[in-house]
């Protein structure tokens, strides 16, 4: 898919995906003039089929689905490197969460699935508990992506020094998280919000 | 004549104060037109009715002796220098007499070019305030009879005169009433305040009373008589009104020395001063500037700093 | 207001792993604030901010949680300190996000059914220690000072970028933490991975990435010469201080990987490469260390890599 | 820039009164920029904002503007040296004027917009133009323009003043 | 004014895409007084000109609206036709449909709307202008000239070998300016001082200059032909009438190690120093803060040495005023630094590059200091730290150009150029070196100039990697240069000796202060704007200054050679001339209505106002009024918005005028 051949028409660029990463990022992608100095600090690069200005490149020529397709974007760290240095006032953070967003609506057609696991499991927490449980998140990231093993050796060690908690009490006021995530399912089931 | 000494408040000032004002003005100019230092002097000569006074220019020594100060006394003598006696100032030097907010007047007037310093021989009165606009007159000065303006008098002393009649004497406990009338107007909600001025406008008749008292009103043509173009409606119409209200405001801005006496010439009875006060108070607070202290090179709308406020620009 | 005159008192949103992989951090913090006589008072009931996962997919619900905790933290007075540098980072662009754009503001107080509070101010553990108790303050209330005790300060990524949101200090070149260590006594080391991602939350998902980027981290605090690393975060703490011996197993043999080649022109020509212990503190710990803390109220028994030896060292214990 | 045209209930008139070598030169680099603004604003090109003379602008708001933007150099940047700063004093006062007689100042907009600043001119016009559009027409001015001095007198418009009976027949008499 | 002509112009479709023209030009022809009314394709074409002409002689106008683009552009040309057409000029006027309507709105019937009114209002003002004689003034036909960098070498040549005096005054000691710096030119390669040093000779030596160095400009008063400038001498502590050059001063001054400014900090300079050799004048300058006997009164070396006793401790700044008829601006650029700004400046460093503080981080002017045989190396390839000679040298284009980041967003169009110039001599002189540069475009435009890039890329063997660098830092002693080849699309991390960067080019220190003393507009990084991007580029909106090299932006030495020689065949133009006709936009008194209050004269910044006399015919005094200079006269109006009867009126911007413009609203 990397290098496919183009096909560049008022049909295949969609535009229209890269006006929704601009509302929800903020931040114009028609302004990157393709310095490559994102790439260039990004701690990620090296794991990415697209490192940062291609991303951008490929917003520009309207090829949001090839980027949607790869794993690039959830190999990014958040780190904010690209953001604090580009010379144009990209801000390619939050285009990166702009489009998370957007695949995570789509559900998720990208190969890299564990970071989207995590992250999905990481925000069921927040909803049941309150706070995070990071035991529950482990295990249960651990049974959901098949490796039983990982980090075996160290649970048992994190809970001998207390750093996980056996047991997780939730908050009194869990209702109100509740109230937070349906009145944005509902905001958005309405189109008020993106 | 050692005014500046000491300071006397009191409850009510007696005829005996104006009458020694009175002796002290009349040697003066008898003096000053015997000796011929000055060809006549501007003062003030009885009414034909009793309690008033009536500007006059004198120019014998006899005539001299005549002159008076009384509560009475309420004009502002400046303006018959710039207009009605203004040929008297071709003749020689000229003596006249002047309360402190008269002073501030000739001290705008010689900022303006309009007099100059050496042509005058002026005749300061310590004065303790004048009847107020259909007060009784008593003859004695009471809280209950003293002009607006003077409750908040701050020019008692005539400063810069060449000479100067009276003690300090100041009637005690005073109430503000045009600074209190003043916060009362600027705490109002906006539209009231346009109320209350689009009220007061509507009743001007256009008699330019106001213009022809004011002694800073000296414009051989003024703005509002033009008509090529006309960019004040002439006739007594509320927008025109409101206009030349405006625009006279303006034009006295940093220039006015506060004698109020357009509102008291006002038949329509517009409180005229008000506006004059806030665009002082204004100048005050932005540039520091007191119009009429002394004769000054600039006047505050005729000179800027460049950090002046610039809050109110984008 | 005149330091030492008035008492500093906060309010304190300590954030999920203050309650659990970074316990030492919120005990130290703790410790430290009672040993400065500085008001330290927990928002009561307060929620996940979010961290990286919410508002790597969803950044209203992010800024909606954020704005729910900042209207908690309202309850209670003075300004709101934080310590875990994602919390912080949340916090203050949440409250910049919204400052900025009337839209998302109006939709998070929708989602959050009420006002949000935008202009709580929102502090640092650094920046409360550095520059509200003041750096003179600070060091006349050392009674231990960390003498010896070679430091590199490691600022990672959140606690200054990106500019103009956390406010915290220079986004490229910070100073905060390295003014800090001299006031307790400490040295502070120039080295070069300072502000280098250390993998954050991938810890979960894709440890590999973790251990690749840790790693430079250490190489390059040890090539400075450090003995420790102090963090302000307590995600680089987990990835630097738990997967240190991962680390070292995946990275260990000389040149066994692209990246051994790479580190370090002293490892080259076939010297072993260093393969120290760097323990990692959390600031506080060692603040509160130099204040005099006893070092049994600090939870160094939960660090991994094991700072006592260190610290005997250095006559710190 | 293909902002959609929207239609509004209330079209304000806004008059802008300019330098000609700042913020005309600057509303020029707008237009050669191809930036989008309202289309309320009149422009009234001055030499400088030195020249501007108050009475301008309240001959404005009798003639019908519901906003009016001041704009020139910023300081220090005068073309003829000291016009804007003599014009920021004078229209310091006039402000403080027309908020004491009960104007609202929201109405009167004073701005530096060098040549440089294309959209700032954009920026401050839309502004203007908008947050008048909010407020509504301006009525003060014009309502004193459709008023005639009896019209105040208690209990009697001028419509019956002058149509009375008695008018009436000196008006017939007068033949 | 009855018989008002109107005529809109399409302007291709410029206006007429938004604007309904037609009916524009309808509308015109129903306003009371106007005569004529018609649209059409171009108006200031030779056809539209004619139509306008044609147009006035056929319905007998009496003033002329030009319903076109901004008069900024064309009301010259339509006035000359109205005047051809034997109307007075002043009598043409023109309404901006294009930039104040066509081109800001999309709604063609607002805009319409819009351009209508636009029209009628412009119409009163027509109706009520009045016919203008111009000004004529005399001409001073001597220049002067600000800065003697190349720029202002030029010019004051050319206009001093024209017959005309020349004024040159230069802020540092010598004359030179950052060409003398050069070690070698683009794309040529031939040696800078080479072709420098000549023409400071010619200029030392020529019988129409005036040199004066170590000078500033204090004051600017007057208008074009006849400016009055004040000029600051600094004290140079040295005598230069007295002084021979010998430099034995120099040679025994025992303060000898200061940074030389000349070579970017990196070589040395006694406290009584020429910055350079070849100095124009060879006469030195005591830095009187380096210097022991300014700092601690006790030395005197020099003094005591000079032979002809030019020495003079105890010099004071001094003042001229140099009466001139024109001005060039030649003031230059500075290079960007990467240091930390101080807070709250728009220009922000490079955090990410160490703020300047890795001692092997140089900037293209050190660069060129290195590599000048006259530089503080000997024209040896050295690096700061150590003095080794680099081997890996990494060159890194756009820092702080196009960064808008960073506060500058322009490009400084002569980077990419002297880079490949860098790479190249690098190359020269180190053989076994390397260069590698990043680079996001090479622009190239410019004769030989691509070839020469190629060459540096093809023969020179510099590696060109299409990428920015996100950090360096200091490993040992080598820099570590991360950047990433958006080509291959992968980070690069390069150990380098040495990193060179092209930082942009800003305005000189102090450009907006000169600015403001000239009364000139400058843009927000203080380059100075030109009257018009292209027809007026050398041309400032002030009459009778003229600007030349990089102070009006960015330019390479060609560029900057020939804006010199324009802006003096300018003055020359300027000079043929012993009159010269102003614009008539002056003020004049009603001396009728006058009563000599003097606000006018008060709040003019000119000095144009007077006070006369009024006598009548025995000679008595009747009053004194105001009295206008109309030469002085600058056209600001301050003095009619001042006074209170409006005695005083701006011709062109007259009240009936403006009052018209307000009752058509």
């Amino acid at each position: 898919m990397k290098n496919k051949l183009m096909h560049l028409s008022n049909e295949t660029m969609n535009v229209g995906f890269v006006k929704k990463v601009e509302a929800l990022s903020g931040s114009s992608v028609r302004r990157c003039f393709q310095c490559g100095k994102c790439s260039a600090g990004c701690p990620m690069s090296a794991f990415m089929e697209h490192p940062p200005n291609r991303v951008v490149r490929l917003l520009q020529l309207g090829q949001g689905q090839r980027i949607l397709a790869g794993r690039s974007i959830w190999y990014c760290a958040s780190c904010e490197t690209c953001t604090t240095r580009c010379p144009n006032k990209v801000d390619l953070a939050a285009i990166m969460d702009a489009l998370r967003k957007l695949s995570w609506d789509a559900d998720g057609p990208s190969k890299e699935s564990y970071v989207q696991l995590a992250n999905r499991l990481f925000i069921e927490n927040i909803r049941t508990y309150g706070r995070q449980y990071e035991l529950r998140l482990g295990a249960a990231f651990n049974m959901k992506s098949g490796q039983f093993l990982k980090d075996l050796m160290l649970g048992p060690k994190l809970i001998s020094k207390g750093k996980l908690k056996m047991f997780h009490s939730k908050n009194k006021n869990i209702a109100d998280i509740e109230g937070i995530f349906k009145r944005i399912e509902e905001m958005r089931k309405k189109g008020e919000a993106l | 004549m050692n005014a500046k000494a000491s300071k006397t408040h009191v409850t009510c000032i007696e005829p005996a104060y104006y009458e020694a004002i009175t002796e002290a003005i009349r040697k003066e100019a008898v003096q000053i037109l015997k000796d011929e230092t000055v060809v006549g002097v501007v003062g003030y000569l009885p009414g034909r009715r009793k309690g008033t006074a009536s500007p006059a220019l004198v120019t014998t020594a006899e005539e001299a002796g005549k002159l008076i100060f009384s509560p009475a006394c309420v004009n502002n003598l400046s303006v018959y220098l710039t207009k009605a006696k203004k040929g008297v100032l071709k003749k020689g030097k000229v003596g006249i007499v002047a309360k402190g907010c008269d002073m501030r007047a000739l001290a705008g007037l010689i900022t303006e070019s309009q007099l100059q310093r050496e042509e005058l021989f002026i005749i300061g009165v310590v004065c303790p305030g004048v009847y107020g606009f259909g007060a009784e007159r008593t003859g004695t000065l009471t809280e209950a009879n003293i002009a607006r303006k003077c409750r908040e008098c701050s020019v008692h002393l005539p400063d810069g005169a060449d000479v100067a009649a009276g003690t300090h004497t100041e009637l005690a406990d005073l109430t503000p009433e045009e600074a209190e009338e003043m916060a009362r107007i600027e705490a109002m909600p906006q539209a009231e305040r346009w109320a209350f001025w689009k009220e007061h406008f509507s009743r001007c008749i256009r008699c330019m009373a106001c213009r022809q008292v004011c002694p800073f009103c000296y414009c051989e043509q003024c703005l509002c008589d033009k008509n090529r173009p006309q960019a004040v409606e002439s006739s007594p119409r509320p927008a025109g009104n409101m206009a030349w209200h405006l625009v006279r405001a303006m034009h006295l801005a940093g220039r006015c020395g506060g004698c109020a006496e357009c509102e008291r010439v006002c038949p329509m009875d517009i409180p005229l001063n008000l506006l004059n006060r806030r665009m002082a108070k204004e100048l005050k607070e932005l540039y520091d500037f007191e119009a009429g202290l002394n004769p000054v090179e600039k006047g505050p709308l005729n000179q800027y700093k460049e950090d002046d406020d610039q809050s109110f620009i984008k | 207001m005149t330091p030492g005159k008035k008492r500093l008192s906060y309010s304190y949103y300590p954030g999920c792993s203050l309650h659990a992989s970074g316990r030492e951090y919120d005990i130290s913090t703790r410790a430290l604030f009672k040993a400065l006589n500085v008001g330290l008072k927990e928002v009561p009931d307060w929620f996940c901010c979010g961290a990286t996962p919410a508002h790597n997919v969803d950044e209203l619900l992010s800024l909606s949680l954020c704005a729910k905790n900042l209207s908690l933290a309202e309850e209670v007075e003075g300004d709101l300190a934080v310590a875990c540098a994602a919390c912080f980072s949340r916090l203050k662009t949440t409250q910049h996000h919204l400052k900025e754009d009337d839209t998302k503001r109006k939709q998070v107080e929708v989602a959050i059914d009420g006002p949000a509070a935008i202009n709580k101010p929102v502090k640092h553990i650094l920046e409360i220690l550095a520059r509200e108790f003041g750096l003179a303050r600070l060091e006349e209330s050392v009674k231990k000072p960390l003498l010896g005790l070679k430091v590199a300060s490691y600022y990672g990524c959140l606690l200054t970028r990106p500019p103009e949101v956390p406010e915290l200090d220079d986004c490229e070149d910070p100073s905060i933490m390295e003014d800090l260590l001299r006031a307790l006594g400490a040295e502070p080391v120039k080295w070069s991975h300072r502000m280098e991602c250390c993998g954050a939350n991938f810890t979960l998902s894709r440890p590999g990435v973790v251990l690749k980027l840790s790693n430079a981290i250490l190489e390059s605090a040890r090539i400075a010469g450090a003995d420790c690393i102090m963090v302000a975060c307590p995600l680089c703490h987990g990835n630097l201080d738990i997967r240190q011996k991962e680390i070292k197993e995946a990275y260990g043999a000389p040149d066994s990987t692209l990246f051994g080649n790479i580190f370090g022109s002293e490892l080259r020509g076939g010297s072993a490469p260093d393969q120290r212990d760097v323990p990692i503190f959390y600031v506080t710990q060692l603040a509160a260390l130099a204040m005099g803390v006893a070092s049994e109220s600090l939870g160094f028994e939960s660090v991994i890599t094991d700072p006592k030896p260190l610290l005997r060292d250095k006559q710190l214990l | 820039m293909h902002a959609e045209t929207k239609q509004h209930d209330f079209e304000p008139k806004i008059v802008a009164f300019v330098c000609t070598w700042c913020t005309y030169a600057g509303a020029d680099l707008a237009g050669t920029s191809r930036m989008q603004y309202p289309s309320n604003v009149r422009v009234l090109k001055f030499p400088c904002t030195g020249r501007i003379d108050p009475v301008f602008i309240l001959r404005a708001f009798q003639k019908g503007a519901d906003g009016v933007l001041v704009s020139g150099c910023h300081p220090g940047d005068c073309h003829y040296m000291a016009g804007n700063f003599h014009a920021r004093r004078r229209f310091a006062a006039f402000r403080a004027l027309l908020s004491f007689v009960g104007v609202d100042l929201n109405r009167l907009q004073f701005s530096w917009v060098s040549a440089a600043e294309g959209g700032k001119w954009v920026d401050v016009v839309t502004e203007l133009t908008e947050r008048v559009r909010t407020m509504g027409p301006m009525p003060e001015f014009k309502e004193l323009e459709h008023e005639e001095q009896w019209s105040t007198f208690a209990g009697a418009s001028a419509d019956k003043v002058l149509n009375s009976p008695e008018l009436k027949e000196a008006y017939d008499s007068i033949g | 004014m009855s018989r008002i002509g109107v005529f809109v112009c399409h302007c291709g479709e410029n206006i007429s895409r938004t604007v309904d023209v037609e009916q524009v030009a309808k509308a015109a022809g129903e306003i009371p007084g106007v005569a004529y009314s018609c649209d059409y394709k171009y108006m200031c074409s030779d056809p539209g000109q004619t139509l306008l002409k044609k147009a006035v002689a056929e319905h007998k106008l009496d003033g002329v609206l030009v319903a076109a683009c901004s008069p900024r552009m064309h009301e010259k040309t339509f006035r000359k036709a109205a005047e051809a057409a034997g109307l007075n000029p002043y009598l043409c006027e023109m309404a901006n449909i294009r930039e104040h309507c066509s081109w800001v709105h999309e709604d063609r019937g607002m805009a319409t709307a819009k351009a209508k009114d636009i029209v009628k209002l412009m119409v009163e003002r027509v109706r009520k202008g009045k016919s203008l004689a111009p000004i004529t003034v005399p001409v001073t036909k001597r220049a002067l000239v600000i800065g003697g960098g190349i720029a202002g070498i030029q010019a004051a040549l050319d206009i001093a070998d024209a017959g005309h005096k020349v004024v040159l005054v230069e802020r540092d000691p010598s004359i030179g300016g950052h060409m003398a710096q050069l070690s070698e030119t683009f794309p040529t390669l031939d040696c800078s001082q080479c072709i420098m040093t000549p023409k400071m000779v010619d200029v030392a030596n020529h019988p129409n200059i005036t040199l004066f160095t170590y000078s500033e400009i204090e004051k600017v008063e007057g208008y074009i032909g006849n400016f009055q400038v004040t000029v600051k001498h600094k004290a140079r502590s040295v005598d230069e009438k007295k002084c021979t050059g010998c430099g034995v001063c120099m040679t025994k001054c025992p303060k000898k190690k200061i940074p030389n400014e000349f070579d970017q900090g990196h070589g040395m300079r006694p406290a009584i120093y020429v910055p350079f050799p070849q100095a124009v004048p060879n006469t030195p300058v005591i830095d009187r803060e380096n210097c022991t006997m300014f700092q601690s009164g006790k030395c005197g070396v020099c003094a005591k040495v000079c032979g002809p006793g030019a020495v003079d401790y105890e010099q004071k700044d001094t003042f001229t005023v140099e009466d001139v008829g024109a001005i060039v601006v030649a003031t230059g650029f500075k290079l960007y630094t990467i240091d930390r700004k101080p807070e709250g400046s728009p220009i922000q460093g490079y955090g990410e590059f160490g703020y300047g503080t890795i001692p092997d981080i140089i900037d293209g002017m050190t660069f060129e200091r290195l590599a000048s045989a006259s530089g503080p190396t000997g024209g040896k390839i050295l690096r700061p730290s150590d003095g080794k000679e680099p081997k890996q040298v990494v060159f890194i284009q756009c820092v702080g150009s196009r960064a808008r980041e960073k506060g500058i967003s322009y490009c400084s169009k002569v980077c990419c150029m002297y880079t490949a110039k860098h790479t190249m001599l690098y190359h020269h002189k180190v053989h076994d070196g390397q260069a590698y540069v990043f680079f996001m475009d090479a622009r190239t435009p410019g004769k030989g100039y691509d070839e020469f890039w190629r060459r540096a890329v093809e023969e020179e063997e510099a590696v060109y990697i299409r990428g920015m660098v996100s950090r360096m830092y200091q490993r040992g002693d080598k820099i570590v240069v991360m950047g990433s080849d958006i080509q291959v699309g992968t980070q690069v991390e390069i150990e380098a000796d040495l990193v060179v960067l092209a930082t942009a080019v800003q305005p000189q220190d102090g450009a907006d202060l000169l600015a403001q003393k000239l009364g000139i507009s400058y843009d927000k990084y203080n380059f100075y704007s030109e009257a018009h991007a292209k027809l007026k580029p050398v041309e400032c909106a002030t009459a009778g200054i003229y600007l030349a090299g990089a102070c009006q932006g960015p330019k390479d030495i060609p560029d900057t050679v020939s804006q010199a020689s324009a802006a003096a065949a300018k003055v020359m133009t300027l000079f043929a001339k012993d009159q010269l006709e102003r614009d008539p936009v002056v003020a004049k008194v009603n001396e009728k209505y006058c009563v000599g209050c003097f606000a006018c004269k008060k709040v003019c910044a000119y000095g144009a106002i007077e006070e006369k006399e009024i006598r009548d015919r025995q000679g008595n005094l009747v009053k004194k009024v105001a009295y206008v200079n109309p030469g002085v006269c600058g056209g600001c109006g301050t003095c009619q918005a001042t006074c209170p009867s409006k005695s005083i009126e701006l011709d062109g911007y007259t009240d009936e005028q403006i009052m018209a413009m307000i009752e058509a609203l």
